[in-house]
């Protein structure tokens, strides 16, 4: 039986007293992905970065490995095996690329030379500073810098931005391989449809903050129309 | 009736003890008088200047006199803020005790200004004369870079060429110094036998006389002279290196007379064992007698003039010794001390010497 | 002549010792205001707060001198991580005016407080004997005092070279300066980051107060006195870099002392010259990073 | 005929020891639908920087309509008809979405240092940053602060502001990034519709809106040229596919 | 109801500073505060210069982002150039005022060439080199300036020739008071002008302002000059109004005070400028009134907690508090 790595329940959430997110309930098990979609503003980063303490829980739950983590703060999250990938990559700009690394570093399979194996790049570049990177190189670091804190549930979100279509398929690759062993559960922000359909095995679709579609990948996948209603609505307007 | 008294100091910032040493001896002398002048009750009205601030100054007198409606000022401890207060004093007719400000000048500026403090011309002199009495021919005359400082090195300087010293020096240290190798190092190699130093009491003075005997110029024969700065209170942090220091002033608390040790007695029964009084609180002391004097002679009821007119060749026996009021003027005629810092009683103090009785300020006899 | 080159010798000896004062004190605030980026203007009332308690040691309790020190130092982190806690937690995440008003503020307090406990007047540590008198090198006298200042001073800064440049605690405190809500995400415990580097930094400022207090003695507006010096040195040398002040410190105090002994004309004017000089030629300090 | 609106000669820039442009010479005609493409640190956002005077070059010349403006101040570049958008959102996110377009505007219309009647009492002034806004589908946003925006948002923004200084020359680094495939879509057809004579140079790494948009394409590889060409050529060139396409880089 | 139509919504979109009730409250109270505390007109006319003084700093810090610590250097000039005026030149006031506000506009233009270089601690650094520069220049130009005596001995004609200077100090406070309306309505029309936006932009993000084709350093140098004008100003009536200038008119502490008194009402909100000057003054007075030797305290803990429980000064406070009301 597969366990419940994360769990949502009723969840409402947002900035101070604005309320982005409104009774989300949703769930990812061990060697899960789910890819999140929504129109632009819908609240996908919202739910991420909720995911990791860092915004006001107005209402609901969420429990993670089978406890609920109300009372962790943001650092115990990511010590106990939640990796963010932020949009904005936020690197920190004053350390060099490997100090990136390493701040994140915790003992497990991913190491810093395997972090420069996926990404022959940031190995070249170990001793730039964050802020000198390009920003297809900015998005390897921060993806390198989630994966080395070795966690059980990987959030990512529009990881493949700015990065040229070979790293995205390296990329790819290897995160089907990180999911084989049920070792790791995605969970997958991504513009572009399709290819996060493709590469996940459930999908959730946010909008204005509540869920208004949940499933298998593949049938959101083979149902064009429907997919075009539930994110692209201006086009079927 | 009621008389109220303005006094003007430093409560705050890095010169408080002028607040409270003026504070102490304001209410020394009330106490004594049983917060009476003859029938007048008197209240005093303190407020803080804040720094070397002359707008400051000009709006407190402006309050005090037009608002609270006091009949005197008192205090004072810059230059600037007591000249901040020149329109105010002399439009209404306000008489103004001077307790610091150490500048000749000040009281040319208004008829309303008395001094029951000091000026550096009075206690440079006599110290210079000192200084060559004792075979001291050529000296290194060194001041801050400040009105007062200035007004030092010329004090100290003409009055030592007048004798016919040589000085081989004159050095401005800017204000807020606290590192003096290099002034040293220049004193070191010009060679003299006296150094006349004026500093602002505190970090600087402090400084430069640890300096002094850090790098051991007393030892190749160089002789620090000071007149202010040797006061108890300062020389107690600087310790020993303080011991033997040279000085002229009018007051020390050490003072061998049976006037001072009642004064001294009464200072310590109000404000603790430890403590002494200084050159800032007899002067606030004697200044409330000038003030009672002026309140005697105009009966409670404001005059500037009477009053002014009352306190002119006014003497009296001050713990300093015998005063008097110069009536041309109006500064303070007194004995200047001599004085040599020794352990008195297990603490650093100043034993008199020797005396020049009854200086009067020389300046405004050049500069008439 | 050798005269002269044993005076300019003994000169910048003295500028040296100087220098590395102005570093003992100043460095601290390398620390919290270069690194953590907190505009502390408190910074030099920590320092007065080392001397005062370094003094208490040894005057009331007979504490011996190098071991009241180091208890000052100790005494001076425990407020500076209480204050931490409770005061500058408020005004991270605030602009830097907001901090710099919190902190005069607090300095404002520390004044008074320090005022009525221990009186206007100025004081000093007391140097123990093996600290006092002079010796001789060659044609020149030093102070044993100065020498031991220049040691001090030095072990300190290569101490801090290698605590923060070379450690993973100083990367994970540039992290939590950098972006704090990415560092808390990567598992970095930033509260507790920030309160051992603050408490490090009013150490320092402790360790600088009590040495240094033979030449800038304790007096309640120390803190005030001597913040502009501080801030001086930290910004000449740059931003956050201990290498920059170290220079920076070093510079000035010997442009200060040799200035003020050949142009002694200029008086006050060279140390604010060179500051403009320097700022002006290299607007981000000695070493920029 | 008049000079090509922008052209690059031998332009080199090192930062130490790493060339991150090399001898790079590029020409945009008028009315150039241009893209520039390569991998992840190829010298794409450099070369632009140099362009818009963020960053000086080591060697080589910036000539704007056939003139040198390589020592030129990058406020001066603009006001020959330059803009361009940041890769990494570079915003005013304390302002509303109305104030970082009238600041654009203001720029454009040499109204920035004035004092003198405020801007929204300008009502020509306020029509324009109507019109600028409602083309790019943010009239409803008008009056958030930046700051409170989702992140596709205030990409939208960075090309409005670049928009609103009606360009001769736009140069777009990743401008839909992090905006949903049916939007990106959407700017892009807006790009096409700029003015015939607006010369448009554009990075992306998504391959679709390239191909569609672009009608020369230039490859940078390690800071040097690889190729030059039209799509078709590019899209099916070896080298290109190995460095930088990958299996399923023209897929869509 | 009608929806807005886009124009007037865009509009209203950017903030703007109309006059509004707190404006007219304001002028009021200055009003009140002749007939109803004319014996407190000294310290009065003191806040209103200080308020001055605020909004010249409130105009490069709140609104340039210029980060200064020596603003005092342009109160300084003004005052010694006026009072130097006052002295050679002729007593008139208002030719004094302008005096004292081209003196400080040129030094402003003078160290804003040095200052605009650079930003953060750097520029606080340099803004405190440059006055302590000015004020060491004073200290030595001991014939011109009197030195550390401070500048005395010149008189200050009636204003307009009809309102002689008084000892109650009500021709001082009605002058003070008209000065500084009119700069109060000048500071209202430059921020609400496109140079006023422009310099919010600055603040924001300097390189894009460039990349939109802002001469950014040129834009700065305006606005310093414009706010040392305006410090000028300040510096001048308080010549006039007080017959006497001394060293610490560019001192540190004028500089670090009216800094406080900014962040103490808020800065960007210009009316932050009229809170905390009042409040730090009278603040400042009563403390200092009641127990000379602890008001330090007092102030300190007032900034503390003005920092903790109002983090945008007391002008945020108040507009959070207003448009709290306004929502109801
Ligand atoms: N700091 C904030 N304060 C207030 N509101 C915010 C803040 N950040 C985001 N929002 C609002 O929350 C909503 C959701 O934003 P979020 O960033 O989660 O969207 P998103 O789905 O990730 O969009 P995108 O695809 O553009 O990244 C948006 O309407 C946005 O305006
Ligand atoms: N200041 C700098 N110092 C050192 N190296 C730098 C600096 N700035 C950029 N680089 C390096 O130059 C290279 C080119 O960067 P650039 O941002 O131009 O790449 P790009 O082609 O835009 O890549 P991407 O597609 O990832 O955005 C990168 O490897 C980057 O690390
Ligand atoms: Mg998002
Ligand atoms: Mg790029």
């Amino acid at each position: 039986m597969t366990e419940r790595v994360l769990e949502l329940r009723d969840l409402s959430a947002g900035y101070g007293e604005t309320v982005v997110l409104e009774d989300v309930s949703l769930h990812v098990d061990a060697g899960e992905a789910l890819a999140l979609l929504g129109r632009n503003g819908v609240g996908k980063t919202t739910l991420l970065t909720t995911l990791l303490g860092l915004n006001t829980v107005h209402g609901g739950s969420v429990r993670y490995a089978g406890q609920d983590i109300a009372a962790w703060p943001a650092h115990v999250r990511a010590r106990k095996g939640l990796g963010l990938v932020p949009q904005e990559r936020e690197i920190f700009p004053s350390l060099t690329v490997q100090e990136n690394l390493t701040v994140a570093a915790t003992a497990g399979t991913w190491s810093l030379e395997r972090v420069y194996e996926l990404f022959p790049r940031l190995a070249q570049r170990r001793r730039n500073l964050g802020y000198q990177l390009s920003g297809g190189e900015q998005q390897m670091l921060a993806i390198g810098r989630a994966l080395i804190g070795n966690p059980r549930v990987l959030l990512l979100d529009e990881p493949f931005e700015g990065l040229a279509p070979v790293i995205v398929d390296a990329l790819v690759d290897a995160f089907g391989k990180l999911r084989e062993g049920g070792a790791l559960s995605i969970v997958l922000v991504e513009q572009h449809a399709e290819l996060a359909l493709d590469l996940t095995e459930r999908a959730v679709v946010l909008d204005r903050g509540r869920i208004v579609w949940q499933g298998a990948s593949p049938d959101l996948r083979g149902d064009p129309e429907r997919l075009a209603s539930l994110i692209g609505l201006e086009e079927v307007q | 009736a009621e008389i109220k008294v303005g006094l003007l100091s430093q409560f705050s910032g890095a010169y408080t003890w002028w607040g409270r040493e003026y504070q102490r001896g304001v209410d020394l002398y009330l106490a004594q008088r049983g917060g009476k002048f003859g029938e007048h009750t008197i209240t005093v009205l303190s407020r803080d200047e804040a720094g070397s601030n002359p707008q400051r100054a000009r709006q407190l007198s402006q309050e005090l006199v037009v608002r609270d409606k006091v009949q005197y000022l008192i205090g004072g401890v810059f230059t600037p803020t007591v000249l901040g207060a020149v329109d105010v004093i002399n439009q209404t007719k306000t008489p103004y005790v001077i307790l610091n400000s150490g500048t000749s000048s000040v009281t040319d500026k208004s008829q309303y200004y008395v001094r029951a403090g000091f000026t550096q011309w009075t206690v440079s002199i006599p110290l210079v004369q000192w200084a060559y009495d004792q075979g001291m021919k050529n000296a290194v005359v060194l001041a801050a870079d400040y009105a007062p400082g200035h007004d030092a090195l010329e004090a100290f300087g003409k009055t030592f060429a007048k004798l016919g010293g040589k000085v081989v020096g004159e050095i401005k240290v800017p204000m807020g110094t606290t590192d003096f190798s290099s002034y040293l190092q220049r004193v070191r190699d010009l060679k003299p036998q006296a150094v006349f130093m004026f500093m602002p009491v505190g970090p600087m003075s402090a400084g430069m006389i640890r300096s002094f005997k850090e790098r051991e110029l007393d030892k190749a024969g160089i002789t620090l002279l000071v007149t202010n700065e040797a006061q108890e209170e300062d020389i107690a942090p600087i310790g020993d290196a303080a011991l033997g220091l040279t000085s002229a002033l009018h007051y020390s608390p050490y003072l061998d007379t049976p006037l001072n040790k009642e004064f001294v007695t009464a200072y310590k029964a109000k404000y603790g064992k430890d403590e002494l009084p200084s050159v800032a609180s007899v002067a606030a002391y004697d200044g409330m007698r000038l003030i009672e004097r002026m309140v005697g002679a105009t009966n409670g009821v404001k005059d500037g003039d009477k009053a002014m007119a009352a306190i002119k060749d006014y003497k009296w026996d001050s713990p300093r010794g015998p005063v008097s009021i110069d009536p041309r003027t109006r500064e303070i005629v007194q004995n200047v001390y001599m004085r040599k810092v020794e352990k008195i009683d297990g603490k650093l103090g100043n034993k008199v010497f020797h005396t020049y009785p009854a200086v009067k300020d020389p300046w405004h006899e050049i500069n008439k | 002549m050798t005269s002269t080159l044993s005076t300019f010798l003994s000169l910048a000896v003295d500028g040296i010792a100087y220098g590395m004062m102005l570093f003992l004190i100043s460095v601290g605030l390398t620390i919290t205001l270069g690194v953590m980026r907190v505009v502390n203007l408190t910074h030099s009332a920590f320092a007065m707060i080392g001397g005062y308690i370094a003094l208490w040691f040894i005057q009331r309790a007979g504490v011996h001198f190098f071991l009241a020190v180091p208890l000052a130092v100790l005494a001076t982190m425990a407020i500076g991580a209480l204050l931490e806690r409770t005061l500058y937690r408020w005004v991270y995440g605030t602009h830097g005016l907001g901090q710099l008003l919190m902190t005069i503020g607090l300095t404002f307090v520390i004044t008074a407080i320090v005022k009525n406990l221990a009186g206007t007047q100025l004081q000093s540590l007391p140097l123990p004997s093996s600290l006092q008198g002079n010796f001789s090198v060659g044609p020149l006298n030093l102070s044993v005092y100065r020498a031991f200042l220049i040691v001090a001073s030095a072990a300190v800064a290569l101490a801090l070279w290698l605590g923060i440049e070379r450690t993973a605690f100083g990367a994970r405190l540039r992290a939590a300066v950098d972006n704090q809500r990415m560092a808390r995400c990567v598992g970095i415990n930033v509260p507790a980051v920030f309160s051992v580097t603050f408490a490090i930094g009013c150490g320092l400022a402790a360790l600088g107060g009590a040495l240094g207090s033979p030449m800038l003695p304790l007096e309640p507006y120390y803190g005030l006195k001597y913040l502009v010096i501080v801030l001086i040195v930290v910004a000449v040398g740059g931003l956050g870099s201990l290498r920059g002040s170290l220079y920076a410190a070093l510079l000035l105090g010997l442009i200060d002392t040799l200035g003020r002994y050949y142009l002694p004309a200029l008086g006050a004017f060279v140390i604010y010259l060179a500051v403009l000089a320097i700022l002006l030629v290299r607007p981000r300090g000695l070493v920029a990073n | 005929m008049s000079a090509a609106p922008l052209q690059l000669v031998g332009l080199c820039k090192q930062y130490g020891a790493l060339s991150v442009t090399r001898d790079v010479n590029l020409t945009l005609e008028a009315g150039a639908r241009h893209a520039l493409i390569g991998p992840n640190g190829a010298g794409k956002s450099t070369l632009v920087h140099q362009i818009t005077g963020v960053i000086r070059p080591n060697a080589g010349k910036v000539l704007l309509e056939g003139r040198d403006v390589t020592a030129m101040p990058a406020e001066q570049r603009v006001k020959l008809g330059l803009a361009r958008t940041f890769q990494i959102n570079s915003l005013f996110n304390h302002l509303t979405v109305a104030e970082n377009i009238g600041l654009a505007l203001s720029a454009h219309r040499g109204l920035d240092g004035r004092i003198g009647r405020p801007l929204p009492a300008r009502p020509a002034f306020v029509e324009e940053a109507v019109e600028c806004l409602r083309e790019l589908g943010l009239l409803d946003l008008a009056g958030r602060r930046v700051s409170e925006l989702a992140y596709g948002q205030r990409r939208q923004i960075e090309i409005a502001l670049a928009l609103a200084l009606k360009p001769r020359v736009l140069l777009l680094d990743e401008p839909v990034a992090g905006v949903p495939s049916t939007e990106g879509k959407r700017l892009f057809e807006l790009l096409e519709r700029l003015p015939r004579d607006v010369a448009v140079l554009v990075i992306e790494h998504d391959m679709s809106l390239v191909f569609r948009f672009a009608r020369r394409i230039t490859v940078l590889v390690e800071g040097a040229v690889l190729l030059e060409g039209g799509v078709d050529e590019v899209r099916t060139d070896p080298r290109v596919r190995d460095v930088y396409l990958g299996k399923r880089g023209h897929h869509d | 109801m009608t929806t807005p139509s886009p124009n007037s919504s865009v509009a209203r979109a950017f903030s703007r500073h109309r006059y509004n009730l707190l404006d007219l409250v304001l002028l009021g109270a200055a009003v009140a505060t002749f007939f109803l505390a004319d014996l407190y007109l000294a310290l009065a006319t003191a806040v209103l210069i200080m308020i001055v003084f605020a909004l010249s700093l409130d105009i490069a810090q709140g609104y340039g982002g210029i980060e200064t610590l020596g603003h005092a250097a342009f109160f300084g000039t003004g005052a010694y150039a006026a009072g130097l005026y006052a002295m050679h030149v002729s007593p008139e006031p208002i030719s004094g005022l302008f005096v004292g506000m081209a003196a400080a506009a040129v030094v402003g233009l003078l160290s804003g060439l040095a200052v605009l270089r650079t930003a953060g601690l750097t520029q606080i650094m340099l803004t405190l080199v440059c006055a302590t520069l000015l004020l060491e220049l004073a200290n030595v130009a001991k014939p011109l300036t009197m030195g550390d005596d401070g500048l005395t001995g010149y008189s200050v004609a009636p204003v307009l020739g009809l309102f002689q200077f008084d000892i109650e100090g009500r021709t001082a406070y009605w002058y003070a008071l008209a000065v500084l309306v009119l700069v109060y309505a000048f500071c209202k029309f430059l921020v609400s002008s496109p140079l006023g936006l422009t310099a919010q932009g600055v603040r924001e993000n300097p390189t894009r302002m460039a990349l939109l084709g802002v001469p950014v350093r040129r834009r700065l140098l305006t606005l310093y000059a414009i706010s040392a004008a305006l410090g000028g100003a300040a510096g001048a009536l308080s010549a006039q109004v007080n017959n006497i200038v001394g060293l610490d008119s560019l001192g540190f502490t004028m500089s670090a005070n009216v800094l406080v008194m900014l962040a103490l009402g808020g800065t960007g909100r210009l009316y932050g400028a009229f809170l905390g000057a009042i409040v730090f003054m009278l603040l400042a007075d009563r403390a200092a009134a009641l127990d000379p030797t602890n008001w330090l305290a007092a102030l300190g803990v007032l900034l503390i907690v003005v920092v903790r429980f109002a983090p945008t000064g007391l002008s945020g406070c108040l507009a959070r508090w207003t448009s709290r009301e306004g929502t109801q």
